[in-house]
């Protein structure tokens, strides 16, 4: 049996390339220290990622889902992240509705310059999505046709 | 029953399965055009390369694993059976995995499916081969055919076309063919380029310039369908019978074997009782269905 | 109407003990409601009250046999390439409890399809293992049409056993060897009186007549092959379809299929599943789609039952179960598309 | 009403003001009633006003070409702003025939309370704040609230606040919220994890028909996420998990467009609750936003537009 302690979550992250990527970059460089079970995904903008892409992931095995973008006020397309906002916000309640924990979804405002911030949002969700545990939501087989008519 | 019996197309399923690929090894690549490769391929199973054997104008379901499967027309003739040949056009899903597939890699075969052009009934005929694109690839498999029992046949014209002369498939068949003294090699493109100096102009209105005579003659056309609509009243205009035009048609298709549904041309489905039709096989459904 | 004389009977309080017996042979499934959506499905081991509401299913039997999806192999490369498994099939006996004369008659029509020329393996081995035991319908819907398609609610020509409720029996007749072999087998059955059986015959009569929905079907297929470019009148027919699946998902008759590939860390699966020619992308090609309007899609739905399943295989693929009149979203009616077929010269 | 429908059907078909007229006529089948498209004025004596036109007729909008006269419930011309503010339908392209809706009827909830089924009932009349139904000669009368669908009794808009005829008087909802609500609720009290059982199970039966898609006018996308092929989103195959993630990203792409016509649920064969996915969206929206579909022409579709301040407690 593994430990639970061992168990790292995986989580997937969709960072706006004109602030969150760089934000990302700069944890790197700067050697500020953050779990390494992120994989990143660069996006043109927060506003780019579809509610489509969050489930996929989930559907994929991810754990978590982070979606980073640049601060209100300051997107690259000006209202980007706005829209973004607006997105994640319904996609965030209503997959609660459904039964997801609330913790698989996350969301932030990095800029190019908060490398620190980047690593403290990253270590957080990983604290959270540790305590939630892995994410099984797609596991069971449920095939009622399969098993119930053909037998 | 109206619809043909197929039975004796039985071979070659592996398992007793008809659904269940043979597994074949990509040998060698061509690109053909930007968008278009023909693949070379064989058989991982020694029986099988030994004992496969198929018609000109068979077609087979051709799986890359984990993406689909598609069908593709034999490219290649059964008199020439060093190798087995494919050709596609960049177009969805299964083609563009297809493209980005190297040689050694392994894929799936089912068929040969579908019915052939009827040697027997060209034999002694002039043949008048009209062809667009990527549609060379299934009349490229007769033309073969033919040219290698020459005897057998009358005229050969072979009218081809594409959009411009970088879309040209098989380039190297179209140069031995032009210089073949028994073939009429009439090449033409859309729109030329500044290298181009051969024919410009569409492919229904070429024929119509060239105008093939009729005695005795089969013409069999093969290209996007909107070049196949357009090609018929031009062979009926020059004395063409329905009886006398052959065509291979595409369709979407998935099973190969008449059962999926999708391909049907009124009662006849493309795959089960085709690809190969006369005009006046579908005449009646080709203007709403096809 | 084919009848069968010298039947047994069963009382229906005893259809249980008659199920349990069944069950040590065969798996036995019957009419379920799996939230309300009635279906067959495995039988519980004790649970008759379908007897009260069942009229028919939802979900055609068809699903036994073609399943809304199904693994047809999986693949897994190693260092020898793919490696391609079939899965086993369960060569378990199963009986089918209560399908109706629409259904069984439906699955014959499938047959068709499956063995022509090519045999789909998938099909025809669910098909082996499976006994029907049919229900004559005393209560059809309004929406059934059966007795314009040459058969009638009590129509036995494709089951193994027919059933007849005259009250508080089942009358029960041995049709194919194999289910004269299983009536002669059951324990508990008795013989049925000559009343009863002219009781039967009466409620067979009476049940023809509860079917109130027709259509000619007398010359059909030409009626549409001669209408066939009529654009005005099947885009008028079409108007109100929504292009959705019920129609023809849930046609006990209707076959179509799509095929595709899933790979799971390198667990690869092809699977089938039902698809319908009422979708837009069933033909649609990557340079078009012979049949992206509306119009054309519901022509061929219709013509393909009534045309040119007739010009290959001698029937008419639909049995007048209704279903599609009853499920469908905006009340599109096969029936009244066929009546209102403008007549041609 | 219906014979004054018919006559501004007429008119507005003779005038050449439309060309089509879409309604609803009677049905094939007892308590039904079917779409009814045409051009001809001959047809509009068919067109029926009655407590069984459950179809969202503003459906079809998108897909006729040409100025269309259309009768429209409350919720049904709520789509129709909504298609408006999409810029999918010109409102001078729209002639639309307000209904004052009552309620309408739900015939398996008139099963469920009989226990026959639709076609075993003789007759169905709504009498004010009552419904009589008989069957085998015997007549029941039940509160109305009893028989209408959950999301008539939700309903905050019975008579069109856009329309261009209006058929009658405005009239005021029957409602009664708690029954309107009664299966949210109930899944709201539950933990995330039974209630993503409950989800999974119920999607379990789905068969990829798509009707639920096909009869919403807020699903107007000419090429549907689950069709795209490269990347593939999801399988076309009907198991439980792709046909979740289809319900629920369904859901979030109409959210701000769905006015809670309830017709995905009914439409549905297989009996999957889909309202209580749709009307759960309809609140988030109306919560977090205080935007509900299809009320102003004129205002900007939800996710095409922001404040500077709001939603963002859950970003970090």
């Amino acid at each position: 049996m593994r430990q639970e302690s061992e168990w790292k979550p995986r989580l997937l992250g969709f960072l706006c390339k004109w602030c969150s990527y760089a934000g990302a970059d700069l944890a790197g460089t700067s050697r500020k220290k953050y779990p390494a079970n992120i994989r990143i995904i660069k996006v043109p903008c927060s506003g780019r990622v579809d509610s489509l892409f969050i489930l996929k992931a989930l559907r994929l095995g991810f754990d978590g889902v982070l979606v980073s973008g640049c601060h209100p006020g300051e997107c690259h397309y000006q209202t980007g992240n706005y829209r973004a906002r607006r997105r994640m916000a319904i996609t965030k309640k209503f997959l609660e509705y459904m039964g997801v924990e609330p913790e698989r979804i996350q969301a932030s405002w990095v800029s190019a310059s908060e490398g620190g911030k980047f690593a403290e949002v990253v270590t957080e969700v990983t604290n959270e999505l540790k305590e939630v545990g892995p994410n099984r939501l797609f596991d069971e087989e449920r095939d009622i046709y399969g098993t119930k008519i053909t037998g | 029953m109206a619809i043909t019996d197929i039975s004796h197309r039985k071979r070659f399923l592996a398992q007793g399965n008809v659904y269940l690929p043979h597994i074949a090894v990509i040998e060698k690549i061509i690109e053909e055009t930007p968008g278009v490769r023909a693949l070379h391929f064989n058989f991982k199973d020694e029986k099988l390369r030994e004992e496969f054997t198929f018609e000109s104008g068979q077609f087979g379901e051709f799986s890359v694993f984990g993406v689909g499967e598609a069908p593709f027309c034999i490219s290649s003739s059964p008199t020439r059976r060093d190798r087995l040949e494919f050709a596609v056009q960049r177009a969805g899903k299964v083609t563009n995995a297809l493209h980005r597939l190297g040689v050694g890699a392994e894929i799936g075969f089912r068929g040969p499916y579908g019915n052939s052009f009827p040697l027997d009934q060209l034999q002694d005929k002039n043949l008048v081969f009209v062809g667009g694109g990527i549609g060379l690839a299934p009349l490229r498999s007769l033309i073969w055919n033919v040219i290698d029992n020459r005897d057998k046949y009358g005229n050969i014209d072979i009218i081809y076309g594409a959009r411009s002369p970088a879309d040209l498939c098989f380039g190297y068949d179209l140069d031995t063919w032009d210089k073949d003294k028994g073939v009429n090699m009439i090449t033409t493109v859309d729109r030329g380029d500044e290298g181009w100096t051969g024919r410009v102009g569409l492919v229904p209105h070429v024929l119509e310039q060239v105008a093939p005579a009729t005695d005795n003659a089969v013409a069999i056309v093969c290209g996007p369908p909107i070049m196949i609509r357009f090609t018929f009243p031009v062979l009926a205009k020059l004395g063409f019978t329905p009886e006398q035009m052959l065509t291979t048609l595409e369709k979407r298709m998935k099973c190969g074997i008449g059962k999926c549904g999708r391909c049907n041309i009124g009662n006849l489905y493309v795959c089960r009782d085709g690809p190969v039709f006369t005009y006046a096989q579908i005449r009646g459904f080709v203007s709403s269905e096809y | 109407m084919r009848l069968i004389n010298n039947s047994k009977k069963v009382n229906k309080r005893k259809i249980g003990k008659l199920l349990s017996q069944w069950s040590e042979e065969f798996t036995v499934f019957v009419p379920s409601k799996e939230n309300g959506v009635v279906m067959m499905a495995r039988w519980d081991g004790t649970d008759t009250s379908f007897l009260d509401w069942y009229r028919n299913t939802v979900l055609p039997p068809k699903a036994h046999f073609l399943p809304p999806m199904e693994e047809m192999f999986r693949f897994q490369k190693d260092k020898g390439g793919y490696q391609l498994e079939q899965p086993a099939s369960d060569g378990q006996k199963q009986l089918i409890f209560a399908i109706h004369s629409c259904d069984a008659n439906a699955l014959a029509i499938l047959d068709m399809t499956f063995k022509d020329a090519y045999e789909d393996p998938y099909y025809l081995s669910r098909r082996k293992n499976k006994l029907l035991v049919g229900l004559g319908c005393t209560n059809p819907y309004d929406s059934c049409f059966c007795t314009s398609l040459g058969s009638d609610p009590f129509d036995a020509a494709n089951v193994d056993l027919m059933l007849t409720d005259i009250g508080d029996e089942f009358l029960i007749e041995g049709v194919t060897d194999a289910g004269k072999q299983l009536v002669a087998q059951t324990s508990g059955l008795e013989e049925a009186t000559e009343a009863e059986d002219a009781r039967a015959k009466e409620v067979k009569e009476a049940s023809y007549h509860k079917v109130t929905r027709r259509i000619d079907t007398g010359d059909i297929g030409s009626k549409l092959l001669s209408c066939f470019e009529d654009e005005d009148y099947w885009e008028k027919v079409a108007a109100k379809c929504i292009s959705c699946g019920i129609c023809t998902l849930l046609c006990p008759t209707c076959y179509c299929f799509d095929i595709s590939d899933e790979l799971v860390k390198q667990q690869g699966t092809r699977f089938r599943c039902w698809d319908s020619c009422a979708f837009p992308i069933y033909t649609k090609m990557p340079m078009e789609n012979p049949r992206e309007e509306k119009w054309r899609r519901v022509r061929q739905k219709v013509c393909h039952k009534y045309e040119f399943y007739p010009m290959n295989f001698g029937i008419i693929a639909c049995t007048g179960c209704g279903r599609c009149i009853r499920l469908c979203p905006v009340n599109w009616d096969i029936t009244q598309a066929l009546n209102s077929l403008p007549a041609k010269i | 009403m219906e014979q004054r429908l018919r006559d501004e059907a007429k008119a507005l078909l003779e005038q050449g003001q439309v060309d089509y007229i879409v309604g609803f006529e009677p049905g094939s089948l007892k308590f039904t009633t079917t779409p009814l498209i045409t051009r001809d004025k001959n047809d509009v004596d068919r067109l029926v006003i009655n407590p069984f036109m459950v179809n969202n007729l503003a459906n079809f909008l998108t897909e006729l070409k040409g100025r269309v006269g259309i009768v429209a419930k409350g919720c049904d011309s709520r789509s129709i702003v909504s298609l408006i503010q999409d810029n999918k339908v010109a409102r001078e392209d729209v002639v639309i025939l307000g209904i004052p809706c009552p309620g309408i009827i739900d015939l398996s909830k008139v099963e469920g309370l009989i226990g026959k089924d639709r076609d075993e009932l003789d007759d169905i009349i709504r009498e004010g704040d009552k419904v009589v139904i008989t069957a085998d000669g015997k007549t029941g009368e039940f509160p109305i609230t009893e028989v209408l669908y959950d999301n008539c009794l939700g309903c905050e808009l019975p008579t069109p606040q856009e329309y261009d005829i209006l058929l009658g008087e405005p009239t005021s909802p029957v409602t009664d919220n708690s029954a309107s609500q009664a299966k949210i609720e109930q899944l709201k009290g539950m933990s995330p994890q039974p209630r993503w059982e409950f989800w999974s199970n119920e999607l379990s039966r789905c068969i990829r028909c798509y009707a639920c898609r096909n009869v919403c006018p807020a699903c107007f996308c000419q090429r549907c996420f689950v069709e795209e092929t490269e990347p593939q989103w999801l399988m076309p195959v009907p198991r439980w998990q792709d046909n979740l993630m289809f319900q629920v990203i369904r859901n979030i792409h109409v959210a701000g467009r769905c006015t809670d016509c309830g017709e995905c649920e009914r439409a549905c064969p297989v009996n999957i609750p889909l309202r209580s996915l749709t009307k759960e969206m309809y609140d988030i929206v109306s919560e977090l936003f205080h935007f509900k579909a299809g009320m102003d022409k004129d205002a900007a579709p939800l996710m095409t537009h922001y404040e500077q301040e709001e939603a963002e407690d859950f970003i970090r």
